[in-house]
């Protein structure tokens, strides 16, 4: 099959396209995908293009075509918030255990819940990772390959809808925090040791991070973005 | 405010932080989070922490909550020994002959965990206060789902064809009409009796189906069995001369009388 | 109060009305009106007027501002209902009542309701029928010229087409069911149809199953269609 025969069936003129791609995207309340505008869309379309456009046409007005991980979606401009109180949505409060490793999670993914544990120096409950996984604001993420093939969590799409992000990259001070090596998983000094005196076990226990392999995928946050 | 205020201020605030300490251990999550409390009362950059001071701080406060007989958590006394421990080798002038991470090291080590709990809080906090979808940007109110149109095609082949019939065909309760129940099924003889019997009666042309027995009129099947039954018994009937049979047109009632007999 | 005391509360430009108006019908879950707009907006808006702008600047997009009774709102242009649609087709094996009647039709063309009823031992749902009708399958042949007149059924050629088949005479006989092993070789019990004979008279005697007992009922059988 040639690229000329592909176009025999016509793609609507990009204008169209466009106006398609708004009534999709005013139609639903999450995100969608290009993959999901492309299926919508007649034979040959291209919503990615389309998107430039409609992006363009909506800056500075009272809503927004937004970039919400690998999907689009219309959000109204965040400087109109105050007219919404009618359409607010109290959200429950969340502990600080819990907003702590919702943030670490983000800064960290992919990040087994020892890590999660290890920066925080506490054990993380049930209760917390529960309620994260419940308001869709992580998910399990491939396990990791070391010793006990511990699962890691990321963010999710929701949770970058949420917080207005176009994906984990854009996390506020991420640059920062990374160059002053704060998103290292340093070991503890010794730790490569085989094994320390056993009158250190506890504290290794308290701090020390699972395992030295765990760190060998560090930078993973960049190939799951 | 003049400096000596501020002063006073300054120790009536550490006073009232260390009691705070002391009564609100359980609002701590954990030694680290207790130690990165402590690390702030130094006023200097994270990074710049004298981790010794901060181990004696901590092991203070540790001794303050026995002398108020405040149970403390296993994992605050196991840092508090392992406090112990760092500050000795702080303290002590390295030993060559001893393996294992030096005072500077674990010291530096645990600096980097106070700076980087801290920083993460810094995160949380900043991304807590970010403009939030349902707090300051909204999503669309009416939504417009895609409403799923689902057309069912049905399939069937030419065996499943076959095999519904051959089903049908070999089926076990499958009778031809005549075997279906014997007790729908008015004979002719039956028939034949019955008409014997009243066509003495009928002088006047009447609807065969008036012939028809009361019982077997209404339950299709016997219906249908006794008119099928009735009519060859009416034609048997003709054949010997007993009746008439007429018919105004194509499908309009049959009639039947009694035929008078002839020659007389 | 005077007008010009009012308008020291300075409502805000015109445009920045207009993506109020935007933001807040975006966001509504229900039409809103004029008078809900104007007590959301700033003192001394004038949503009629914004609406007024708001109103042509979507026209000819993928979505409209129209009204609803009092009020207004934001909806996908006609033109564009089809994106919110999605066909799924499935398929689905054909009920067991319709195949068997499906069979009866195309072995005893023409043949009806009451035959098949006859034949099948069981009374045939007008769903059943309507199925077929719908598919294609069959369609309503010559009336019996019997008592009644009733409807016959035939198959169409749209079923010939779907099995494969030149004509309804082309689908194998009794006899070659036998052979193919898709009847048993015993006998319907009473069964007074020639199937033991030699030849191809299968075929025949399949179209005429409605011969002898079966055509005498019809006058009783339509009252029942």
């Amino acid at each position: 099959m040639t690229e000329e025969n592909e176009s025999l069936f016509e793609a609507p003129p990009m204008g169209e396209q466009e106006r398609m791609v708004e009534a999709i995207l005013f139609a639903s309340a999450d995100p969608v995908t290009i993959r999901d505008l492309a299926g919508r869309m007649p034979h040959g379309s291209e919503p990615a293009e389309a998107l430039v456009h409609l992006r363009k046409r909506y800056e500075g007005r009272g809503v927004r075509v937004v970039k919400v991980g690998d999907a689009w979606a219309i959000r109204t401009a965040p400087d109109l918030g105050f007219l919404m109180q009618k359409e607010t949505v109290e959200t429950r409060k969340l502990s600080r255990a819990a907003i702590e490793t919702l943030a670490i999670v983000a800064y960290h993914q992919p990040v087994t819940r020892a890590e999660i544990e290890e920066i925080r120096g506490v054990s993380v409950s049930r209760g917390t990772i529960d309620q994260l996984l419940e308001l869709d604001w992580i998910k399990l993420g491939r396990r990791r390959m070391t010793p006990g093939r511990p699962v890691t969590f990321v963010v999710t799409e929701a949770f970058l809808d949420h917080f207005g992000l176009e994906s984990a990259r854009d996390l506020p001070g991420l640059k920062e925090l990374r160059q002053a090596g704060l998103l290292d998983n340093r070991p503890p000094p010794g730790s490569d040791l085989p094994e320390t005196e056993a009158g250190d076990d506890d504290q290794v226990d308290l701090f020390q991070a699972e395992s030295d392999d765990a760190y060998l995928e560090d930078d993973i946050i960049d190939d799951d973005m | 405010m003049s400096d000596n205020n501020s002063i006073l201020e300054t120790s009536v605030a550490e006073r009232l932080a260390s009691e705070a300490l002391i009564v609100d251990v359980d609002g701590y999550e954990g030694p680290l989070d207790l130690l990165l409390t402590l690390s702030r009362t130094q006023k200097v950059d994270l990074r710049k922490i004298s981790v010794l001071q901060l181990a004696e701080q901590y092991l203070e406060f540790v001794e303050k909550a026995k002398e108020l007989r405040i149970e403390l958590a296993a994992d605050y006394l196991v840092m508090a020994a392992w406090l112990a421990f760092l500050k000795s080798r702080l303290l002590l002038p390295p030993d060559p002959k001893e393996e294992g991470p030096s005072g500077e090291e674990l010291a530096a080590h645990l600096a980097f965990q106070l700076e980087r709990l801290a920083a993460m809080r810094d995160a949380s906090a900043r991304l807590m206060g970010r403009d939030r979808l349902a707090r300051d940007f909204f999503a669309r109110g009416v939504t417009e789902d895609v409403t799923r149109i689902r057309k069912v095609t049905y399939t069937a082949n030419i065996l499943d064809l076959m095999q519904a019939y051959s089903r049908i065909r070999t089926k076990d309760e499958f009778r031809p009409l005549s075997f279906e129940s014997r007790d729908s099924i008015l004979t002719m003889e039956q028939a034949l009796d019955r008409m014997r019997g009243l066509i003495g009666f009928s002088g006047e042309w009447t609807d065969i189906m008036s012939y028809l027995p009361e019982d077997w009129a209404g339950d299709p099947k016997r219906r249908r069995s006794a008119t099928a039954s009735t009519f060859a018994a009416t034609l048997e009937l003709a054949k010997e001369g007993k009746l008439e049979i007429r018919q105004h047109e194509t499908f309009a009632p049959l009639q039947i009388r009694k035929r008078e007999p002839q020659g007389d």
